[in-house]
């Protein structure tokens, strides 16, 4: 449980967000620059913010100004900054026991698994400035873990770690919140690790709070397009409404070229234009129409572009006037036998047809 | 050398030591404050350190005389203390030295200070590390560098410290005739350039030995860490 | 002077800083400092055009070494005083008395080894017998000025200094003037290093020039 | 004050710039070298450039008049170059208290450039910036409060210098008495407690003043990179 | 066109690398700590190696111990660290323009461009120190764009960038390769990345070149554990070698239980153990038995785990006495109404069973 409402100002940028969540593991997203390290800050109480209330599992930390101010060190909560800060004038292994107390964690079974999966052994008696950037983050990190913190502040904990070793890592954190039931808030840029871990989502914009909600729903269903364009929701339409269907639930939109596209039904009067969102997985590619099917959208297609990204393929469509991007595998496009310029019918569910509030 | 010049040379040696001894302390606290206290107000506690510096040595002697010679409130409190008379003294020597010197140690911690990442304490603090202790295990050390100059640099210079010390020590043999007062001495009069020679090298020799001592010490300290 | 475009330049001996500078009054300018630092300067090209020290030593080795213009000529003589403060518990002793009437941990300021003024004193205690209890309680100074400040500021229960030193203090009392049988006699010597410093010092001898010195406690006129 | 003495402190602060502007760029290079050069070598360098502080000044006066006198080579030299002789001359002023201040000049600079991330000039360096440029757009800025700090002791050194100016330039009124040989003269004098006062002040007056200008240059830089 | 040789040691660890790549862009692979820095550093001659043989585009940049050693000014390669050492001294401007002739290349249309799409505008009069992690990244890119190099050093350029950015400045450098022909060398720890940007990959473990080739082939055809796992394959399977059918160009392997896996054909004797990879996207799964499949596996599987990760499910089965992990979409979770304990069908192409060269 942590509630925290901070205003913080630098120059031109302004950090102004209030939240409360009862955790325990806090994901924080947003794009670059949107405040999120420096709400880590203020949270930690490491810089002096004119309004700062801070509350973890019922212990005020600060309440200004209210008059409140615990120092950092009194706080409880281990910050791992974006850069890794290792003490250089350490080894791996006097960074990992700097905290009080942590000459005992490092020894204990818990520590000797933190030691383990960060793969620290090797480098405890290096010199904690001359590591590789990897080997840095997960230094500070285990820190981190090793200063039994009240709660975990993490800045993009695994953004310099390979794919294995981030799975890893962020397994041994959903490990310490389970069964040693240490909260956490933690920044990263990555849907996958917001899915992977965190309980409950804050998305900042400028310096604002613009969502909250458990990862999933904030991250499959934006309410905003801002949001949306944060977590990667690949065709933003702008489209204009042509009719509503209440009974079905149902609004058509106008794709152009006389298509139209069934949405979810939605306030907004006949012919002003909604925001949809579509993930390109969500659409499927067929030669032909199928004979039955549960999506109430079957759209001819063209395909206008091929990119291959990683094991897939991003498959540009023009869909009546509407240009859409499908993501499928390499093997469908050989399947499927796709080429340029080719028709296809694109299946869309009504519900994979997201509709955001403008902001802004 | 005479055994006279001996004595003097042991004594200029145990008076610099001393002197690096008792300031160390207050001179790293003065350079860390005055490094990383945001108060306008650290420019007047900078501007009263560096005052012997700028004062011409003979005068800050005289300042130290009037502050602690034995008819002062201070210099009787030390007689109290300890039943000696501070002023004309082993201990004046180290005084004078220790005033004379103190810019320069406290210049040096403050250089080194500001150029430890800030960063690295906001660290420190938020693993749980008060204060203190992120002075002692994070800033002191990575101030290392600028402590031991100035250490050297208050070593040397208590070497060569001539002018206050003449004034609240005065020359009194064996207890604060070191180098320069006996250099003084002897340069009144003619035909001792000799000794004189022999005790100038003495005292490069020593002030030598220290620079490549703390040399060693910053060396160690990195090698000790593995660095390049 | 000496090749030098603006006047003269007199070396005196720090003790005569300000008798000098009367002497030379408006006609050149006084470089003062330790008898000894002066005479090196001058072996090593200064540009001065007269010596002026409070004692022959120096002059010696500066003429030895062939910088000087004219003879070295004795322009005033001095005494040897011993002094306290004017409070002083000691004001009465005797010659003779001084170390024993000293309090236990007292202190005695003295020119320093080789400035003049300390090597006279010590002449003078070592011929009356009085060194050897004195020594330990001795506090050498780098001049008579230092002594007179010491014992002035009263951070030295007595001291021994030039007697027109003496007589420039108000915060201080003569205990007793040192014999001057016992010690070399206190002259101060003038030495011209250049033809305009034979001139300059010529003028030395006139009355105006006795009549600065006499005011400053000197002792002039023939010997 | 009198017009002797406003001529004594204005000789000073002359003394005390022209020590400044003569050293900055030597004790720049030096500290420099002696922060980034691998070598042994530099611990005989900085032996050498620390020699003046170990030195009684009287001792580095004699040294110096050896050395520049016009008996010798480089005095000589000199006074082919200028039609002038070095020794006995405000430039002697300046050469006493620019040696005696270098010691302290090259320290704070060394430290300072000890302090600049390594990585920025390696940067610099594969952006296209040669060795120099390098220094100059990144060490040097980067090295500033320790640039200042050395120039605001240097400055501070000479006006308090005593021992070595007075040997080397000797205390000739109006060339070379700046404000600590002019005290000296005045405390030969009796009853010339004001006028020491007086002037002791202003020499703490001016070094004060070097002191917040240095601050103030280095606050500027600060405001104009925007730093907290 | 770049080759290199070079050998450099820290203490422990060893750096010996000799490559040719006709690039222009080349991907440097590794998990962390492998040396990738170490490569680039040693290219861009910040680092003495006592072997750094170096050339690109056929002007020799350093041959030690021949003598040639060009000093990293001369060389033309602007290296973009890993930790993005602005001068902190200096603006966002005073960055971007630092390179000689900079001044001009950031008015250019060309620099307006860089400035665009790194979204540096409103950071141009900020001072470099304070920016945020993500906006020092997107300087540092800048700068060496704008330094008009001969070639890109980057060490994860786009590593603390959200998916947007990281998206749009892929682009930007794709742009840079094809329109400029700035050849690049770059680190990153994403396959998507490399698969997006690089025409050469190479892979180093431990301060060796373990792979090189097209990234296609490097990441979807490992031929080596290290590189695997690295990579990400999901399951890797070390199982007995059955019986070979050299006709149908099969090796049959043992899953336990009675199970076999058809795998393409390979030298090892029967009964001896041989390592397989098979990406979790690979299998897939269906109720029953399809009445006709391409896929020469049809095996019975129990389902042990269910993780939800990002909008997808880990499914964990055991194919005979073997645990797999299958990647599937929450859809299909739903539609096959998976359910731990429950039986299944799991379909496995013989292609998809990735033979590994065992390494180390
Ligand atoms: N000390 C500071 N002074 C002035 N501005 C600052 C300071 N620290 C941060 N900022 C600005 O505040 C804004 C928010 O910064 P913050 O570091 O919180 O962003 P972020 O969300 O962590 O971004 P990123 O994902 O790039 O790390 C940025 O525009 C940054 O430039
Ligand atoms: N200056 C140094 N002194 C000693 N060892 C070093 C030094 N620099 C790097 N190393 C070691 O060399 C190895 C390779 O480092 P390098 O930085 O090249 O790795 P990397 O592949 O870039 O890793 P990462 O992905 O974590 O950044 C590491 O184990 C590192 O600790
Ligand atoms: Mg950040
Ligand atoms: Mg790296």
């Amino acid at each position: 449980m942590i509630t925290a409402d901070v205003t913080h100002r630098f120059g031109g940028f302004t950090l102004d967000v209030s939240f409360e969540s009862s955790g325990p593991v806090v994901g924080v997203f947003g794009r670059s620059g949107s405040g999120k390290s420096t709400l880590l800050s203020a949270i930690a109480g490491v810089v002096r913010s004119p309004v700062a209330r801070v509350n973890v599992d019922g212990v005020t930390l600060a309440d200004r100004p209210g008059g409140v101010w615990l120092p950092p060190d009194k706080r409880g909560l281990a910050l791992v900054t974006q850069d890794p800060l290792l003490f250089p004038h350490l080894t791996t292994r006097g960074n990992l026991t700097y905290a009080p107390g942590a000459d005992a964690a490092l020894t204990s079974d818990r520590g000797r698994q933190i030691v383990d999966v960060l793969r620290l052994e090797p480098l405890l008696d290096r010199n904690a400035a001359v590591l590789s950037g990897g080997e840095q983050q997960r230094v500070a990190l285990g820190r981190a873990l090793l200063s039994e913190p009240r709660m975990l502040l993490l800045d993009e904990p695994v953004s310099a770690l390979d794919g294995e070793l981030a799975r890893e890592v962020l397994a041994l954190l959903l490990e310490a919140k389970t069964t040693l039931g240490v909260p956490m808030l933690f920044v990263t840029h990555r849907a996958s690790e917001l899915l992977a871990l965190a309980d409950d989502c804050l998305v900042l914009d400028d310096g604002k709070l613009v969502a909250q909600g458990p990862p999933i729903d904030v991250l499959s269903r934006p309410r905003d397009v801002g949001v949306a364009k944060l977590v990667g929701v690949d065709n933003l339409l702008r489209l204009r409404v042509v009719e509503h269907d209440e009974r079905a639930g149902i609004t058509h939109l106008d794709l152009g070229a006389g298509l139209r596209l069934a949405s979810p039904f939605c306030a907004a009067p006949v012919d002003t234009l909604v925001d949809i969102g579509v993930y390109a997985e969500d659409v499927i590619l067929c030669r032909r129409a199928p004979d039955a099917t549960s999506a109430r959208n079957t759209l001819a297609a063209t395909v206008t572009s091929l990119d291959a990204i990683d094991r897939e393929v991003l498959v540009g469509l023009e869909l009546g006037a509407t240009p859409i991007r499908v993501r499928v595998t390499a093997g469908a496009v050989a399947e499927l036998d796709l080429r340029l310029g080719e028709p296809l019918v694109a299946l869309i569910k009504t519900t994979a047809c997201h509709h955001l509030s403008e902001r802004r | 050398m005479t055994n006279a010049e001996i004595g003097v040379v042991l004594l200029s040696l145990r008076i610099a030591a001393l002197v690096v001894v008792v300031s160390i302390v207050p001179g790293v606290l003065t350079g860390w404050l005055l490094a990383r206290w945001r108060s306008p107000l650290r420019f007047v506690v900078q501007g009263v350190v560096m005052l012997p510096l700028v004062l011409p040595p003979i005068v800050t002697g005289y300042v130290l005389l009037e502050a602690l010679g034995r008819q002062t409130w201070l210099g009787r409190a030390w007689h109290e203390l300890t039943g000696t008379h501070l002023s004309y003294s082993t201990t004046a020597c180290v005084v004078a030295a220790a005033v004379v010197g103190f810019p320069l140690l406290v210049e040096s911690v403050r250089l080194a200070v500001l150029g430890v990442d800030e960063r690295l304490e906001v660290v420190s603090r938020s693993l749980g590390r008060g204060r203190s202790s992120t002075f002692l295990r994070v800033t002191l050390p990575l101030a290392l560098p600028g402590v031991l100059t100035g250490a050297v640099l208050a070593f040397a210079r208590a070497l060569g410290e001539y002018g206050a010390t003449m004034v609240l020590a005065a020359n009194v043999e064996g207890q604060t005739r070191q180098i320069p007062l006996a250099v003084a001495a002897l340069l009144n009069k003619p035909g001792q350039d000799a000794a004189v020679t022999r005790l100038v090298v003495m005292s490069v020799a020593l002030s030598f030995a220290a620079l490549l001592g703390a040399a060693a010490c910053s060396v160690w300290q990195r090698r000790r860490r593995g660095a390049r | 002077g000496s090749g030098d475009e603006d006047g003269l330049v007199v070396y005196a001996a720090a003790s005569l800083t300000d008798v000098a500078e009367k002497l030379v009054g408006g006609e050149g300018r006084v470089a003062v400092g330790a008898s000894s630092a002066l005479a090196r300067q001058i072996l090593e090209g200064a540009p001065a055009d007269v010596f002026v020290s409070a004692s022959n030593h120096w002059v010696d080795v500066v003429a030895g070494a062939g910088w000087a213009a004219g003879e070295p000529r004795v322009l005033a003589r001095n005494r040897l005083v011993c002094i306290a403060a004017t409070d002083s518990a000691l004001v009465g002793v005797l010659p003779g008395d001084l170390a024993a009437a000293l309090p236990p941990d007292a202190r005695v300021a003295i020119a320093d080894e080789g400035v003049p003024a300390g090597e006279y004193v010590r002449q003078s205690l070592a011929a009356t017998g009085d060194l050897a209890a004195l020594r330990p309680r001795l506090v050498g100074q780098a001049d008579v000025r230092g002594v007179l400040a010491a014992v002035a500021g009263g951070h030295v229960d007595a001291g021994f200094v030039y007697r027109t030193d003496a007589l420039a203090s108000d915060r201080v009392v003569v205990l007793f003037e040192l014999d001057p049988t016992t010690h070399a006699p206190v002259e101060i010597v003038g030495l011209a290093l250049t033809a305009e410093g034979v001139e300059l010092l010529a003028t030395w001898s006139a009355v105006p020039a006795r009549a600065i010195l006499r005011e400053a406690g000197f002792g002039v006129g023939h010997p």
